[in-house]
């Protein structure tokens, strides 16, 4: 396992997220390479267990990319996924990893550049730590 | 006679719904599209989302989209048009006429090697955009050098899937179906037509569909003439609607607004965002609450301007009539959104000649009273914005409701 | 049910210091209905231990199971009897009955709570549970409209309510808590029983268990 | 016994355009994959040789887990499931990699590694995938239309022309609802009565409609396709099954008198008082000089008032010819037909006048007097009125919040059936076979009202068609903790009692939505979500960062 590489998994909501990924490849808007997407059904499919092992197998950021608070097709699977990514968060603080590196995004599907954002955002976060 | 096709006429969000629903219930559609993609102006607009939906409705139309591509009992036919009709309810002959298709949308890849190789310049092969569907490379005619009566064939050469067809010639089908839905939809009102309001002659005048495609192409508003961020921003509403000849509401534009207002803030809370009205229309699910936050942070005047003239500095002069202050007005904005209303699609009346039926008093198709999806010719049925305004939900379900109308048809005749 | 909470991870850590090779054991009954120590959780502590102490050089070497029920030795024996071999230390995620269960069978392995067991509950929505018994040993709900104050009045008032109840019947000491005695009250007149309002009860014997308790039934 | 993998890896280049990812060495390093069998390499795998040429390999080496690397699944991913189908593959069969979207085309530099992973994390998902089986659930299907006014009534007859039987209750002891309460549809021969008349007499002579008046719902439990509703009839309960729930049970209308200082009485009036004015002009002792509205006051948001203001000003200005004054903040016009109605009513001299502050109303011998300050004309309007009709506000009826926590179902801001989110317009709810139409969703008009009633019945049809069951409880493993139960945004989960005796939690297939909600919050991992099973995720998770 080669620790030296700093990879990001994003969990994408297929309803959103994972077409805004897309979308931002049709438009050739470049962004880390570094990023692995994870289609789920729904943000609310991510469980903090899936997160924890990302960060096991050595990864150092996790996205987890559902839809805008209100537009979720299961109502509360948005919603639930940011609590969970919450308490991730903690779980992570009490092993030494930095809070900031587990991070909720509500998108659209029409939303490359915030996708986009995100994603450098985060790579940039973790080129710093 | 038993004909289970039925055949949906423009594949924008009410066409769309309309296909779907015929084809779950059993049919087997056609589905037409005069454009080379599917989707309809609803394809190109974006989320107006802040912090929390606004309820847009706009992230309901890939889904469906992706949904109709992939069903087992929709053809789709783009570039396509109806030009002729023949035979009766339950048992129609359609003739469509389908345009010259270089690029085959079945054979495409989407790959791009045709447009990378093109060596006209603007490339006579245009990509497609990211939201299109079909995701196929489209051939500009009056570029291309081949169908300019040149020796050029790179592209056709390097195509990986043979995909290129200069001989294709436009195609003449005819189909058997057993019932029609009309869902043409409509056009944007051409700000052009107010010339004093400076559309098309001001850059940093737009329209609603302008500020629609903008942020669903770069997520966020610049200004056109310096690519600064807009401080002083004005809607005008009403523009090309509940006017002498545009005698009703285009039912999306007040909300429209406001969502953008509430965006445009979201994005720059410094921004100052003015909405000129006649009459706001608020009402509708869950609006309530939102136009509560609106009058919070967007300023609401009663009033349109008359005209807009560009200072040198590129700053917008609008002139208009605040009604509550009795008196004519000035006020310097950077940009002007100006709110274009729905209006009929222009061909529309070559297509209510071919299928014989009637267009109302206000240019749209005419439907009958307390059914607002049938029409006087049996077996015919209208859907979404091609019958009268409406929004993004209003015409998935007038679709739906079109599609039950149709279905019932069909199954009484079986 | 047993309610518990799953213990910070620093005081996990403390008890597992020096040891390697360690075993997590979930319990599949009430631990897991209260999201304390079920399956899951045993999952994500281990990938939290894991993550600990891979930071800091030295990885521990992890082994999970989950018990039906911690507490009956016969299916501690069951699943576990394989696995402790091979470990140093055993984790447990049960309740207290759970670990003192499992530590009893194998005596010669050190076994550490990884949950703190709160109270005897009752799931108010998902993921929230409540306190409802304290287990004296001298029920007397009867005479309460079912509503125990000895846990849900937070003075344990036997003669309430007491002169501090907030307006909307909320608790002097947590205004987001019900009065417990607002809520007897309520129930008992729903109940036409408001008569046993007015009754004074003697202070209660909280010796009634003699500890440690213990109940044989008689047919058995 | 477990069939071992036997993985067939299809790498697709797309007509050799992704020059980013170097084909031959993901061939060579994805041959070394576990279990795999074949590697090849396409620049069309989508087209119909691509596909040919696939489905004989799949055949010839006897693959039974794909794994395509290629465009973005949302393109093809039906196309490749339907030919693998063809050679004999269960669609869930296989797994793709997107290597053009979210790799190639996303990244300038070389981006063969990441392919390469992505190609792994497939293979690795792919590996543990299952046939998924589609159970063709039977499904009731009777409709229960719960509210028989004209949307309730219409939706029976709909539901009835497509031979489908239909229960219609109402809570009143007779049929009708509010349509009575306008007076005409201005310009329209037909009356709302006699509308109501004709939808009644239709629903009394159709076989496939029973109708039960003077009935409530007192409970519902079941899922789509599989409702049992305990309805009480006076003294008498029934108990009936249904494969889907329509309601239809409208608005209620009330002058709030807070809003207008006086409460209503013989010259202040409601639209209902107004409309019976109207159809016996003779019984009034003389005829009102003055009529006027008053709107905005109670609710700026609502589209109803307006509706039936326009065409009851007309009717006055028709019938009793008076003068006629509408007082408003913002004229809704945002329906069909609106606009010209209300240039039809200022030419037949409506006259509007709109305020900004609310205005006073009070009582000057014996006539109602409104004080307003016009902001189109910029004066304060003085107006004595014989009668003043208040502004009704529009409100869900009583049983709304009951109905709607029993059902688990979300209500809107205003306390109207569904919850605001997009996706369950325009008619559908966050349970599966549970519809909204017309009034009690919220502010509506006849012709969105029909449109909700044709949607619903075409809802309901889809609902029909078999599905596949994708998410299941795994009975050994549920400790029957109730939280699916509670956490499923769709209520498609119960409790049933399995062989043994215990008790488990089941998913209804029909009912079931896969967001995977309960998966995730399941504290036992008894929840099994095939295509995003935990151990799925986690083995395209573990593919990370292994060298390759």
């Amino acid at each position: 396992m080669s620790r030296e590489d700093n990879k990001i998994v994003a969990f994408c909501c297929q309803h959103s997220a994972y077409q805004v990924a897309n979308k931002a490849g049709r438009m050739r808007l470049h962004y880390p390479d570094n990023v692995r997407i994870i289609r789920v059904p729904c943000a609310g499919r991510v469980d903090v267990q899936h997160i924890l092992k990302a960060f096991e197998k050595g990864v150092v950021g996790v996205l987890v990319m559902g839809c805008q608070e209100g537009a979720c097709q299961h109502l509360t699977g948005n919603t639930r996924a940011k609590k969970r990514v919450k308490y991730t968060e903690d779980l992570l603080k009490e092993v030494g990893i930095d809070g900031g590196r587990v991070k909720m995004v509500n998108l659209a599907p029409d939303m490359a550049q915030r996708f986009v954002g995100e994603i450098k955002e985060m790579a940039e976060k973790i080129e710093g730590r | 006679m038993e004909n289970n096709h039925a055949l949906v006429i423009g594949a924008g969000i009410s066409g769309i719904a309309s296909a779907l629903e015929l084809a779950n219930g059993g049919l087997s559609v056609y589905l037409i599209e005069k454009e080379a993609t599917i989707g309809g102006y609803a394809a190109s607009f974006c989320c107006k989302a802040t912090d929390v939906c606004t309820k847009c409705s706009v992230c309901l139309v890939p889904e469906k989209i992706n949904e109709v591509v992939s069903h087992p009992r929709i053809s789709i036919l783009v570039n396509s048009i109806v030009t002729g009709i023949s035979g009766e309810n339950g048992n129609f002959r359609v003739e469509v006429f389908q345009k010259s298709q270089y690029i085959s949308p079945e054979r495409c890849i989407a790959c791009g090697i045709c447009a990378e190789v093109c060596p006209t310049e603007p490339k006579a092969i245009l990509s497609p955009l990211a939201e299109a569907v079909p995701y196929s490379y489209s051939l500009n005619e009056t570029q291309c050098l081949r169908l300019k009566g040149e020796d050029c064939n790179l592209c056709r050469e390097r195509c990986p899937t043979n995909a290129i067809d200069f001989k294709s010639k436009p195609k003449r089908q005819e189909l058997s179906v057993g019932t029609i839905i009309v869902a043409t939809g409509f056009e944007v009102f051409d700000a052009r037509e107010t010339g004093s309001l400076g559309y098309s002659r001001y850059p940093n005048v737009l329209t609603g569909l302008d500020l629609e495609r903008i942020f669903n192409r770069e997520g966020s508003l610049k200004l056109p003439s310096n690519g600064k961020e807009p401080q002083k921003i004005a809607f005008v509403q009403c523009v090309g609607s509940r006017n002498e000849s545009h005698c009703y509401c285009s039912q999306v534009c007040c909300k429209y607004a406001m969502r953008f207002a509430r965006l445009i803030k979201y994005q720059n809370p410094n921004a100052e965002v003015t909405i000129f009205y006649i009459d706001l229309q608020t009402a509708g699910k869950g609006f309530d609450k939102f136009y509560e936050e609106c009058k919070e942070s967007i300023r609401f005047v009663r009033g349109v301007p008359v005209e807009i003239l560009e200072a040198p500095s590129g700053e917008l002069e609008m002139k208009f009539e605040n009604i509550l202050e009795e008196k004519g007005n000035r006020e310097v904005f950077d940009l002007v959104v100006l709110s274009v209303g729905m209006v009929p699609m222009k061909d529309s009346r070559d297509l209510a000649r071919i299928l014989g039926i009637n267009i109302g008093d206000e240019g749209f198709f005419d439907a009958k009273p307390f059914d607002s999806t049938e029409t006087n010719v049996e077996g015919i049925f209208l859907a979404g914005t091609c019958q009268g305004p409406k929004d993004i939900c209003d015409s998935i379900a007038h679709g739906m409701t079109a599609a039950k109308r149709a279905t019932e048809v069909l199954t009484r005749w079986k | 049910m047993i309610i518990a909470e799953r213990k910070p991870l620093e005081e996990i850590k403390n008890m597992l210091a020096g040891y390697k090779k360690i075993l997590v054991v979930g319990c599949g009954t009430c631990t897991t209905i209260c999201w304390a120590g079920g399956e899951k959780e045993v999952g994500v502590l281990s990938s939290q231990l894991k993550l600990a102490s891979s930071g800091e050089g030295n990885e521990l070497s992890i082994v999970e199971a989950t018990v039906e029920r911690q507490c009956e030795k016969e299916m501690v024996i069951e699943e576990l009897r394989d696995k402790v071999e091979e470990v140093e230390a055993i984790l447990s995620m049960g309740c207290g009955v759970g670990a003192q269960t499992i530590a009893e069978i194998f005596e010669e392995k050190p076994v550490f709570p990884a949950v703190n067991t709160t109270f005897m509950g009752m799931p108010e929505k998902e993921g929230a549970w409540v306190e409802m018994c304290g287990a004296c040993g001298d029920c007397f709900l009867d005479r309460m409209g079912g509503i125990c104050p000895v846990v849900r009045c937070a003075k344990g008032l036997l003669n309430g309510p007491c002169g501090g109840t907030r307006k909307g019947g909320k608790c002097e000491i947590d205004p987001e808590k019900e009065c417990a005695w607002v809520l007897i009250y309520q129930r008992l007149e729903k109940q036409d029983r408001l008569d046993l309002m007015r009754k004074y009860y003697e202070p209660k014997n909280y010796g009634a268990v003699q500890r440690p308790g213990r109940v044989e039934a008689a047919t058995a | 016994m477990e069939v071992r993998a036997r993985l067939g890896i299809f790498l697709c280049d797309c007509g050799k355009s992704l020059n980013n990812i170097d084909f031959s060495k993901v061939k060579e390093r994805a041959e070394k994959f576990q279990d795999v069998v074949y590697v090849g390499l396409s620049s069309c795998l989508c087209l119909k040789e691509g596909l040919e040429e696939m489905l004989s390999v799949v055949r010839q080496e006897r693959i039974n887990r794909v794994v395509i690397a290629a465009c973005s699944p949302e393109l093809k991913e039906n196309v490749f499931r339907k030919a693998l189908e063809e050679a004999g593959l269960n669609y869930n069969c296989l797994s793709i990699a997107n290597i053009r979207e979210q790799c190639s085309w996303a990244h300038e530099a070389d981006v063969t590694d990441k392919a390469l992973e992505l190609i792994r994390m497939a293979a690795n998902k792919a590996r543990l995938l299952q046939p998924v089986e589609r159970k063709d659930t039977p499904v009731n299907t009777e409709v229960l239309v719960v509210g028989g006014g004209f949307s309730g009534m219409k939706s029976a007859l709909e539901l009835s022309e497509l031979g489908l039987r239909v229960t219609l209750m109402e809570r009143e002891p007779v049929l009708g609802g509010k349509l009575g309460e306008f007076e005409g549809f201005y310009g329209f021969e037909t009356t709302p009565k006699e509308i109501l008349s004709s939808v009644r007499e239709a629903i009394e002579g159709n076989k496939n409609i029973g109708v039960l008046t003077s009935a409530e719902i007192i409970r519902v439990e079941g899922e789509a396709g599989n409702f049992t509703v305990s309805i009480r009839r006076g003294e008498e309960k029934v108990s009936r099954s249904f494969g889907a729930i329509i309601f239809a049970t409208g608005y209620t209308t009330e002058i709030l008198p807070q809003d207008f200082e006086l409460k209503p009485d013989v010259n202040i009036i409601s639209q209902r008082k107004l409309v019976e004015m109207l159809e016996a002009p003779a019984g009034l002792e003389q005829r009102p000089g003055t009529i006027g509205f008053v709107l905005d006051v109670s609710d700026e948001n609502s589209r109803l008032p307006f509706l039936s203001t326009l065409n009851n000003a007309l009717a006055v200005k028709e019938k009793l010819g008076s003068e006629v004054y509408v007082f408003c903040k913002n004229l809704k016009v945002d329906s069909e037909g609106m606009e010209r109605l209300y240039r039809e009513a200022r030419e037949r001299g409506v006259v509007f006048l709109k305020f900004e502050e609310k205005p006073r109303i009070s009582k000057e011998d014996g006539r109602v007097k409104v004080e307003a300050r016009d902001v189109l004309r910029g004066e304060e309007v003085v107006l004595l009125c014989d009668f003043l009709v208040a502004e009704e506000k529009v409100l869900p009826p009583e049983g709304t919040q009951t109905l709607s926590s029993m059902l688990n179902i979300g209500t809107d801001s205003r306390g109207f059936y569904q919850d605001e989110n997009v996706y369950l317009y325009p008619v559908a709810s966050e349970r599966r076979g549970v519809f909204f139409v017309g009034g009690c969703r919220g502010d509506s008009d006849l012709a969105r009202a029909s449109t909700d009633i044709s949607s619903a019945v075409t809802s309901f049809i889809r609902l029909l068609s078999p599905r596949d069951v994708m998410v299941e409880v795994k009975p050994q493993k549920c400790r029957a903790c109730l939280t699916c139960i509670r956490v499923c945004p769709h209520s498609a989960v119960k409790l049933v009692r399995v062989e043994t005796g215990e008790e488990v939690a089941k998913i209804s297939g029909v009912a079931c939505d896969r967001c995977g909600i309960c998966t995730a919050i399941c504290p036992a991992k008894a929840i099994r979500f095939e295509g995003y099973a935990d151990e799925q995720i986690l083995a395209e998770i573990e593919a990370i960062g292994e060298s390759l």
